[in-house]
């Protein structure tokens, strides 16, 4: 890894806010961020990186990349969770594999924009409608993990409400956050579309804003994923390199894929962080409702406590310098 | 009089919910953002704001038939998803 | 109605916003602000929209249209609930007759400024010391609805704690956000005289963070209208009728005294919104408190539930083209 | 001993600890942003911006005499604005 | 089956938590952000902020063996930083 | 006392904010800010202190008077709660008077920012490292009550979890306030000396929102500072003396050892009121945990009910007169 890549990362606020987080649990500081602010920022968040992208998309449009980049995303949040599973069926049963499966097919947004962040620090270009592949990347992987239960489960699951199609489709497109983050890019598109001073009256809000809170909320973050650490030595070190090993393959194939699709720099290494990331926002939510067998604590404490971090601060330059290797830069 | 205390996942607070109002309770109260931890799982605040939601405690006052009538429906709800349910002596102060 | 008006006002964020948290609750999506998040919303608007209020009566000053515009704005809020509780009487008792008559002779913010981010779209100009208008329209229908509430009651009201005029007065000035807000006001007057610097420095705040902070308390309004829905099937067509008619037949009376006080168009909106809009902020708060006899769900379903969008989303341009027609453009 | 359970809308929140303090209970726990239904009324989380408030759960562990000199002033109270109270044993763990 | 009522200041929660964990009790349910009053202090909302915390109200639902072993350990924290214990009888709904 | 100086203090916006809140708690207003939101805005007050103070020393550097200045701080708040402790044992335990002196040897962070913003509204310049001296205020005063608890206490207090000098420095320094303050400052230093872009963007959220959510803070304030004051009249006279006397005692110290250290008018300013503020955040949850035989209402109730509001309103300007008599002007 390339140490300079490294540090610029790690000695941008948002990553020192984050371990500002982390050194508060090690330390036992008694510093908090109360429920509900977390949620709060977390909202705020998803609302404003919609908007940015909608806007951005309209002004893209639909030619060039932008389709054959969505898509492929897509197809990345299909194929993850199955190599995934196959992975994680030989230490845990179906339900616990699906799961943590779909959770690393979808996306975490605050890493997908702390990539940002980083690539604004570095003067590399990316397009914002890479955050329609965000977007769009959330509820297949939640699908492909409920159908592997279907299919993997012990025929009478006992109790079960007998998971049907609609309420699949249901948990994985209209989850919260899935659902504030699309709504967002459909409205920064129509406002860009039809309404530009409303762009212009949003921007504070929506663009000012973004970094600083994004400090905090990662701050948050810090705390939470910490917090996770010793859930997560319960889980026990097969999960341990799991979480660490899964980022670092699915960047590569992202990586592969993006050089593929003929993506700049920039939007490569976006598009190797969402496949790299794992969710913690939409999956745990559907898993919980849908597949209640499997362990929460298991696809919480690998996403948040280990793969999240590790993607912030060690992922992220990581996936650039490979980036560097593997796709030429413009200039 | 009895006095129902329902503790489970706030996820499943509409299921529950129907299923007093099935049964026809006088009424009941919710206290949601509990946490806790029960004989696997455990529910911290700091989850919350992932959608896991944390724990509502419900109680319900109410005639002993009425428990009769949602303690099906509610301990299969419970046995799935997890929770508890207990039952104590209640009389109205008047 | 104007097509390109309602279109107008609909492609903005405020309103596209407030669709999304109605449609979330259509599609029953477990998008939620939890509590007390959108009080956050709702104090941050109330002080921002007097500090700038208070702002601007101070460089205008009470010379010219204010004090007339004021007036009549204190007399529509006094004249509304009459009509209105005389209409609600064929169907209901005092109580409930005198709650939801108070609603809808008081005002609502939000609409309010919706009404003025709509007219910042169209370019039309309107005063600041319209904010004036809508400070002082909260507490006289409060007080004309508990008026009547003291002469329709049955003369011994069970447990009344007999109601006295300190309380009646002390409910409907002192009510949080009609505090809030009259006391923001003042605030901007004393700073704008006395410190201009510190008006520059709240700027940033009240002034650039508005729209946002707008568009997001839309979208929990939109929220919480939608799940008024069902508890407005059980009040009944009369209710649904009333809570669509009298806006319209409000906002009527509003264009007309707004022509007789030769009202700009843009200050002859907001006028006309103010009359056409009705509270559920101070009035049901003070209502709860006075007369618990009558039922909440009736004047919050109504007012919150139909009313409110129904003038955010028809009613604005509705309005417009009244005003268009009645009252001449001046360019 | 016994334990006392009040649960009605904040906003007479001030009104019944008055009654409480005037008893001299020992202490009282206040538990805000409670929610539910009652025979009547259903208080929803959503509406507490607007200023009508959530319900408080108020629990008072107490001396059988003492019940009997609040129980009038808080039934007073409750009857007009709406609320239950709900009276049970309990014994001092030590 | 018993029910422990324990209402304490938040600051003290990591210890009294420790306590039941070390009694093996089979679960239990905390709810923060409550207030109320003792014979001694006054606890208040608007104090959360400073980090002087609110009170917690802990719920726990055990056997009466269970209940001995905690005592001890309980009595020591509350008695020193205040709050209180109360035990009644509950049972399973089912 | 100059009156054009009370002036100038009491017509800045965050003052009367202050009012505003002590007002609605007089005229028994429902006006309220409910938890958490007063966790959120002093959380961001202290996360937007820190790094913008990291961000002035990194560019101050440490040389000139920030070494002496900072040491001169730390100094008085070791020598402050000594004073104050032989004062208080006049009427009071041990617990009681140590508690409340390391109240008043330590700092309260929002009068500081109160200073700052009169000073800016009085173009007096003043130095970024000050925050520092802030920040390094707040332990020091914890631990001296804590000895001063550990050498008066009769020696088998009962109970007492025996206090080790490692959970003195825990309570201390780690205490959730300390730790955000300190650690923002440290990360404000880093990004200004690794990473400018990124203080620029930080700019809107740490910079620009920082006046108006100081108004709103002090809006809660108001209301927290006059609902204490209730217990304040149980307390007694003797604390209500020494909670006015006492600022401006140390005050006047302050300016004294300012004056000593060649410090400017403005920076003279700020180390005065550090010396006159007393805590209400650190210090009271350091005191709750290590001496709970201490009353929390009267160390609460002297430093939020009567020395905060004393030094906001009044104090500021009086140790501004001090400051002007003491410090020639350099202009
Ligand atoms: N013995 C108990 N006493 C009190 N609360 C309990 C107990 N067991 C479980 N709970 C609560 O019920 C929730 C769900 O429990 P579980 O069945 O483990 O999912 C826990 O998070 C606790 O809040
Ligand atoms: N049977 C009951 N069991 C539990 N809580 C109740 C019951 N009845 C009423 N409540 C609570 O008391 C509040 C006020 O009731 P009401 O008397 O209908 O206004 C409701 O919102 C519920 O939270
Ligand atoms: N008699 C009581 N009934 C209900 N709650 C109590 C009672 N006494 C104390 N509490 C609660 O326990 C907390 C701590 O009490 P204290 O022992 O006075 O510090 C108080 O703030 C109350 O919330
Ligand atoms: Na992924
Ligand atoms: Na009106
Ligand atoms: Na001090």
């Amino acid at each position: 890894m390339d140490t300079s890549l490294f540090l610029q990362n790690v000695l941008s606020p948002p990553v020192l806010f984050f371990f500002l987080g982390i050194v508060a649990v090690v330390l036992r500081s008694d510093l908090e961020i109360p429920a509900p602010l977390p949620k709060l920022f977390s909202l705020y968040l998803l609302l404003a990186i919609g908007f940015k992208g909608g806007i951005e998309l309209q002004s893209s449009g639909f030619s060039g990349l932008v389709i054959p980049t969505v898509t492929a995303a897509i197809l990345m949040s299909l194929v993850i969770p199955l190599i995934c599973f196959l992975i994680l069926r030989l230490k845990f049963d179906v339900f616990n594999s699906a799961a943590i499966a779909a959770a690393y097919g979808s996306i975490s947004a605050v890493t997908f924009i702390t990539a940002e962040s980083f690539l604004e620090s570095q003067n590399i270009h990316f397009d914002g409608f890479m955050v329609a592949a965000l977007a769009l990347m959330e509820s297949p992987a939640i699908i492909v993990g409920l159908i592997l239960v279907k299919l993997g489960a012990p025929k009478n699951r006992p109790n079960s409400k007998g998971m049907k199609w609609g309420s699949i489709l249901h948990e994985s497109m209209l989850n919260g956050s899935v659902y504030l983050l699309l709504g967002s890019l459909i409205i920064g598109f129509l406002t860009a579309a039809h309404n530009p001073a409303g762009v212009l009256k949003m921007q504070p809000f929506t663009g000012k804003l973004f970094y600083g809170a994004e400090c905090f909320f990662l701050l948050d973050m810090g705390i939470v994923a910490a917090q996770r650490l010793p859930s997560l030595k319960k889980a026990g070190s097969f999960l341990i390199f799991f979480a660490i090993l899964i980022p670092l393959i699915n960047a590569f194939l992202g990586v592969l894929v993006a050089k593929q699709l003929g993506l700049e720099q920039g939007n490569a290494l976006l598009f190797s962080v969402l496949c790299a990331s794992a969710s913690y926002l939409a999956v745990p939510a559907a898993m919980r409702m849908t597949v209640p067998e499997a362990k929460a604590s298991y696809y919480i404490s690998t996403t948040l406590g280990l793969t999240f971090p590790f993607n912030i601060v060690i992922g992220i330059p990581i996936y650039m310098g490979l980036v560097n290797q593997i796709i030429p830069s413009i200039n | 009089m009895k006095r129902l205390d329902l503790i489970f996942s706030e996820r499943e607070l509409d299921a529950i919910l129907s299923c007093l109002e099935k049964a026809e309770v006088p009424g009941y109260t919710v206290m949601k953002h509990a946490t806790g931890r029960g004989p696997e799982r455990i529910v911290t605040e700091d989850m919350e704001f992932t959608g896991l939601g944390a724990n509502a405690h419900v109680i319900v006052f109410c005639e002993k038939e009425i428990l009769a009538k949602v303690k099906e429906d509610i301990q299969s709800i419970l046995s799935y998803y997890g929770g508890v349910a207990y039952v104590s002596e209640a009389i109205s102060l008047w």
